[in-house]
């Protein structure tokens, strides 16, 4: 399995089949900025796993020239699991929708974010569900009507960035599909991180959410800014204040969380989490070996 | 006396070490060159308070001067704790007629009249009672070891019973408690001499006669042999989820796996263990998950995007009394619909059953043989008694396989197989992570043979056909299935998974009467060899012997696939969901009322 | 011309509004008297870029002047947008010899090549191709409504072909846009009158007899009739998670369940959904979840607790392409094994299916009255193509059940069943939360009636014997099935769920030859009449149609399933897993190819 | 279904079968003080529920002389979500492990407490699976030998009451089987308080996990005490230290909780948070009803 690794990859090269989303859908940016990202940081196509569960969001593998799982609804996380046990040599992205990552798949996020094995785990967020077209999810804001709550969602939605520090995830940022280098600054970062990178990605649906994130206006949200964090996007968020933000201070990075009003950028960053796939590869690895040749013979009578 | 077999158990209150009496004798018998089958009673609570019949705890043990292969169809001698676990034994009514019931009166004074009244059920029974009390040095040496020791006294009891030798039960005593300080150790030999003393004037005495038994002999129980069978496959991951009687696969492996490469992976529950167990084998790292009852159920959705992904997998599923938590300490073989029919849609996979130690250890390199060529999932069943039972059993050959094209066809034709014709794939790459130009996706979504998404009815049905061409390719490939017995004649007992020791074992003693009975055990158990039909056909009446339920409308599992495949009216005649093996005499019985 | 039955496409991109213009122009079909069945075409994508292949989106139309019961064979007539489309539906073989193509040539320009090759293709296929353009006035209005309103186009064509009123179809716009400001009705009404113009010096005519229709005749989808049903039923409780096809039970009842106080509980995800229906029936309020493919495999712990609690529950199954995530948008009935055998351990249930809207709205009463009575859960099979395809049928006559007891012997009947013997529990006292002196504890694992946890092998023993005596009371139930033509001959097609009206239609095209054809359509699938085997012995081929795959060493699931219970030869004959019906003329062909 | 409100409930009449626990186990400090409270606030018996899942702790159910559901592993909580929508006039219980909640059962707690359906959650941690002998649990003492990880458990445990406040519970406390009475108050406190009630004890595991819980010592935690929580148990815990806590105040509650020193007491409790069952219930309430046999008179042709 020798890695090829003098060639020259160029967006081309992550590019598979044709996208099948609704015109104007928001998954179209993050399908660019993955590969934008890549591109950039010249990963080999062939070392790439990307995995999904069930969505729109969960189509992201056909269009990327990767490897990859289209997995089922809510688990991506476990076949990733796996393959970060097994094969450390790989890179790992996990893409996942707001219900498939907070509705069916919420324990195994909560086990992935616990565990902390490497990888980018990328939350599409329309705050609906697309594919089944049009139920509230965890992240629906309350009051929208969908065809699952018709009166109005009625819930409170999850905040998912408060969901994954309030679990203790090693990496938490958030970014918007529309804010296109933004986007690829956050992946950038997620994937320079060692352990599980928890990524909130805002996004449009504009088939049945098409009030959820407006991106036209950017005064609705503030950008946190840090060296060791990513820049704000000025471009495509000229109105959105720029708040410098340590990554490494948890208790802001929490009060940010919390706010009503929305913040992208590293939200929290620690790097000294232990990593379990590490843990668990070292005890492997560390162990003294045996020839198997006497594999049975402490059994004898 | 001199037997050829005996059968005993030592019945106490869980925690007060039955289990590791026997496992000391046992060790004794065949180190003089017996046979041994131990099976343990093991209660579904942790330690359920002493005195009630839920406390019940123990283990059967068969003894012989030949290699045996079940528990036997009932008890010559059992030793009792008190009365409560006596009366609570007796309704399992698996004792002989006129076998012997050595009760310990040392409750007694707890509730007399209780211990009249199970004295005489076991007398009305037909059992042959005989009581005794500890002497009280050895009670008061139990005093100072905090209450403990019990089970040296009934271990010395048993010891002299069956005539081992007495050194040896000390050397064994000596190694089994290695950790205790020398003034504990002594304790419990004097405990367990009294006990020896105490058997010493009672008129009960067995002899089996012990051959030096040639070869290399190993003691091992199933799960364990699964265990060993895996990592002498060179699967290098194991992923799972604790679940009884499950779980002690993941426990030695746990100690055991790294130091031959491998990786025990705890999930939070059975569907991320299999979902973790694929994408292992996504990667190229053949991986392995083992569950129970609830957690096959649990485990269907992946099992689908295994086959629609042509990702290999293999799963374990350790059978335990259902349906839901139902007996979970108790055996049964109800899970054969689940593990072929399961998972929604169109199934197509392979379903082996292990009937022995040995077969536990060869289970895991056909499997991986298997999923590997197929790309379709393998479900191997195994079962609560396969996976505490533990037998002296011949070393088997280590195969110390790395490709799946190591396997020995000897290993192969142990399921009735050959090796596999050529295999299609409904897609073309089936390339690994890594290889450069190859990159490629799997979905659970329908796709062409390039692997793009297809809704179209041609592409659909074609994956259909290609997967289900594999599973025709393994029909193929069946050796002709061997009798137990002639090929013809009144009586077939067809049967499959643990039951084959007692079928061998019944089916011999039906032919010794001069009965045309004959046996057929099938290890694969999904798909079914194709010249079944033509073989069904040759006796006059065929039944099955499974641990499940069956009655005149609904066939047992195996009796419903033999009848829909070879259109013979097959009948589930042996066995009920028990929690109890089937026993080579209720062979015999029921066979005959067929005749 | 004059035709009693005949069938038509619009074949649109996704989006551009095909169904809403097929669902006008049925109403008015309706309103004259015409019988008419609709199946949608919906891609699996929610809007899939247009001019791909995977954009087909469309309604395929059967009308009739009697009472139609299936989508019917081929396509006479198919309006179809672009060249690609056209390409991508050939493939299907879904048209009639010579039926006719009206192709829009509106996007020539955009490939001229590619249009030519659909034309020669259309042709080769031996169809009769007819192009034709939207005029540059309806294009500017279309222009003037965002580029929408091309359906509106092809509905005045459709009207005007098939001699529909005109003043009809307006009215019919004008009510389903009435939301529409009054100038943007003007401009699609205006598209629509261009449409009709276009069709008028066309040589494409169709006359569809129409009588006024006797009686109360309804409109309605599968799953529509399914939730209101379950509201006539008396059913409160809905437990559900969105999948595809089944979501649409929860939408509806999302909107009408309050009014008749009911509620909707959307889980996390189904096996939590199924979870809070037993919580629900437990307490004591009638609830019932719904799902397909993967949640039917993720529901299986918990249908197996319902089992052993012996707490009622109704779980309706739309199935729909597998294995996996499949073909989530297209029919299959691949889920038979799965409902009866899909949980681990013994399973005791009844599975019924549904052939019609009219079975879709008893199926609750029927459910809900076995579940009750026998406290083992029901699985309800419907598919893909019963929960969207919808049809003029007569109006079924309300229960407004409250008790059980209230179900009318001609709902049993039309399910095939008297109503149940006594039944037997497993636990004396089935008492509901709050009912005082009778607290009781239900639990997976095994118990005695009294409801304790019982590790008994008697006590294992008995329980199975209960449950499976409750399926037994149900065997003894059924009314003695209704053959389609005679009860003896020479081919009898099984056939079960939705494939009844095509199984109808397909016979009488036989016997109408004069051939020794008869039908029998199952609505209980299991446990299955004991009468059959005997019924099945009067024919000298039986076969099964079902959409489902099937070898000659795999049979089909309901082939199976009769193979094993009647030891007759049953073939899976017909049926593959393609994703769309079985059509009557599929019917006459594999049926003479066997004769 | 009338409920008896005249008779006098004695302790004796919440008491069904006897317990199969192991001598010293906790779980029977657990039952015993369910059964006090509920003899204390003279629960009816027959309007109870005791919904649990499996583990040793998922036997409560049998002994308890109430209704009751020994359900399935980690699914306790849809079960009784059920129940609550169906029947607001019962009081349920629900009993879970520390592995039956956080590991196999963590989506249903996840979306339980945010549905804040109207029960009593009580979490008996134990730190071990204690009915399938000895492995490893999310809460297991980083370290500690079991039979899955015999190297010594490789994570740092996930903190229950951090992980519950994260989520957003509207109600959290911490008690200990062997505070006889602590644990009744706050049983008591977690009954009145409307809502999902999240109430974690500290369990001893005798068999599989001594040293877990040291009971006989008491300077290693702290009671939170307060007028609107529950007192100190300075007889059961004389040598722990004394903190008067506000449960309304969110910060503090989280740096008690995500403290290594332990804390027992009311964390935290929020009476505003919305819930679920009565939500989806007053829907179905305020609609206004139509009679069954106009049912069908929309589709009509
Ligand atoms: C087990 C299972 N349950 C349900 C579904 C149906 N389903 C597919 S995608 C989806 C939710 C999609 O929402 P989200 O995760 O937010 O993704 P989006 O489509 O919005 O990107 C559901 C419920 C499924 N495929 N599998
Ligand atoms: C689906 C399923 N998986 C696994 C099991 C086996 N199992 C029973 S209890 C248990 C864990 C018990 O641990 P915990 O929840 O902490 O309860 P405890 O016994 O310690 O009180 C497990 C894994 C099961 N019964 N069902
Ligand atoms: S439904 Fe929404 S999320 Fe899905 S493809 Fe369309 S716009 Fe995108
Ligand atoms: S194993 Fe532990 S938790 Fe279970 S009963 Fe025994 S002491 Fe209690
Ligand atoms: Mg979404
Ligand atoms: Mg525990």
């Amino acid at each position: 399995m020798a890695l090829a690794t003098e060639t020259k990859f160029t967006l081309k090269d992550y590019k598979a089949a044709d996208p099948r989303w609704c015109t104007g859908c928001g998954d179209y940016g993050i399908l660019v900025a993955l590969r934008r990202f890549m591109a950039d940081k010249q990963l080999n196509p062939a070392s790439v796993v990307n995995i999904s569960g069930i969505g729109c969001s969960g189509r992201i593998p056909h269009y990327m020239n990767t490897y990859g799982i289209h997995s089922i609804h809510g688990r991506a996380i476990p076949v990733a699991m796996g393959i970060s046990l097994a094969r450390p040599d790989l890179q790992l992205f996990i893409e996942s929708g707001d219900g498939d990552a907070l509705s069916i798949g919420g324990n195994h996020l909560i086990h992935g974010i616990n565990k902390n094995f490497n990888c980018v785990f990328v939350m599409m967020d329309n705050q609906i569900y697309g594919l089944t077209k049009n139920q509230t999810s965890p992240t629906t804001r309350q009051g929208l009507a969908t065809n699952t709550q018709p009166q109005g969602s009625w819930l409170k939605p999850i905040n998912p960035v408060q969901f994954a520090m309030g679990l203790g995830a090693s990496f938490v940022a958030s970014t918007a599909e529309w804010l296109t280098s933004h986007i690829v600054e956050v992946i950038e970062a997620a994937y320079a991180h060692k352990g599980f990178s928890f990524v909130h990605v805002a996004q449009r649906c504009p088939k049945f959410n098409p009030t959820a994130w407006e991106a036209k206006e950017s005064n609705w949200y503030s950008f946190l800014q840090h060296e060791k964090g990513v820049k704000a996007d000025t471009k495509y968020g000229p109105d959105a204040a720029i708040i410098e933000h340590d990554p490494s201070d948890l208790g802001q990075a929490f009060k940010y969380a919390m706010m009503d009003h929305k913040h992208f950028g590293v939200y929290y960053q620690d790097t000294s989490k232990a990593c379990y796939d590490d843990i668990v590869r070292s005890a492997t690895d560390k162990a003294v070996k045996q020839p198997r040749s006497g594999l049975l013979d402490r059994f004898k009578i | 006396m001199s037997h050829q077999a005996i059968r005993f158990e030592l019945i106490m209150d869980a925690g007060n070490g039955a289990q590791k009496a026997g496992d000391i004798l046992i060790g004794a018998f065949a180190k003089r060159g017996n046979y041994v089958y131990i099976e343990p009673m093991i209660p579904a609570e942790i330690s359920p308070p002493k005195r009630t019949p839920y406390s019940m705890s123990g283990v059967v043990i068969r003894v012989a001067d030949y290699d045996i292969s079940n528990i036997g169809s009932g008890t010559d001698l059992m030793i009792v704790e008190h009365e409560i676990l006596l009366d609570r034994r007796l309704i399992d009514k698996e004792y002989l007629p006129g076998s012997i019931v050595l009760l310990d009166l040392g409750d007694e004074a707890k509730n007399k009249e209780a211990y009249q009244q199970a004295k005489d059920k076991a007398i009305q029974a037909g059992l042959n009672l005989i009581t005794f009390n500890m002497d009280d040095e050895a009670k008061k040496v139990m005093g100072e070891l905090g209450g403990n020791g019990k089970n040296m006294f009934y271990l010395g009891m048993l010891t002299k019973i069956f005539n081992v030798s007495r050194e040896q039960l000390e050397t064994n005593i000596r190694s089994t408690f290695k950790k205790l300080p020398e003034e504990k150790l002594k304790l419990n030999l004097f405990i367990f001499d009294s006990g020896y003393r105490c058997a010493s004037e009672m008129p009960v005495s067995f002899e089996i006669a012990a051959h030096p038994i040639e070869g290399d002999k190993l003691l091992m129980d199933g799960n364990t042999a699964i265990s060993m069978g895996i990592i002498d496959a060179g699967i290098k991951m194991y992923c799972g989820y604790p679940i009884t009687p499950a779980s002690s696969i993941m426990h030695v492996l746990a100690k055991q796996f790294p130091q031959y490469g491998g990786m025990v992976h705890q999930a939070e529950d059975e569907i991320s263990a299999i979902g973790s167990a694929i994408g292992s084998y996504y990667a190229g790292v053949p991986s392995v998950t083992a569950t129970a009852g609830p957690g096959i159920s649990l485990k269907q959705e992946f099992i689908g995007l295994a086959t629609s992904t042509e990702t290999p997998l293999i799963v374990i599923d350790v059978m335990r009394g259902g349906p839901s938590t139902g007996l979970p300490t108790k055996t049964e073989q109800s899970d054969l619909y689940t593990a072929i029919f399961g998972c929604h849609g169109d199934n197509t996979k392979v379903v082996l059953s292990v009937a022995n130690v040995t077969d536990c250890f060869y289970a895991p390199h056909v499997a991986r043989y298997l999923t590997e060529k197929l790309r379709v999932p393998v479900i191997v069943l195994s079962d609560y008694l396969s996976s505490v039972s533990y037998k002296v059993f011949e070393r088997p050959a280590l195969v110390e396989m790395n490709s799946v094209d190591d396997i020995p066809h000897t290993v192969l034709a142990r399921f009735g197989l050959k090796p596999l014709g050529p295999v299609e794939m409904v897609k073309d790459d089936q390339s690994v992570p890594g290889e450069v130009g190859h990159t490629r996706r799997v979905t659970g979504l329908n796709t062409s043979s390039t692997g793009q998404i297809a809704y179209t009815s041609d592409s659909n049905i074609r994956s259909h056909d290609v997967r289900n061409q594999k599973i025709q390719v393994v029909r193929e490939a069946f050796l002709t299935p061997e009798f137990i017995g002639d090929a013809s004649g009144d009586v077939l007992v067809v049967a499959w998974g643990s039951t084959l020791g007692s079928l061998e074992e019944g089916v011999m003693m039906l032919r010794k009467e001069g009965l045309k009975v004959s046996g057929l055990h099938l290890k694969v158990v999904y798909p079914l060899p194709m010249m079944l039909k033509d073989l069904l056909k040759n006796f006059k009446h065929v039944i099955t012997a499974e641990v499940a339920y069956g009655d005149n409308y609904k066939s047992s599992p195996l009796a419903m696939l033999l009848r829909a495949e070879t259109l013979v009216d097959v009948k589930s005649t042996i066995g009920e969901p028990s929690g109890r093996p089937i026993t080579p005499q209720e062979i015999v019985t029921k066979v005959k009322e067929v005749l």
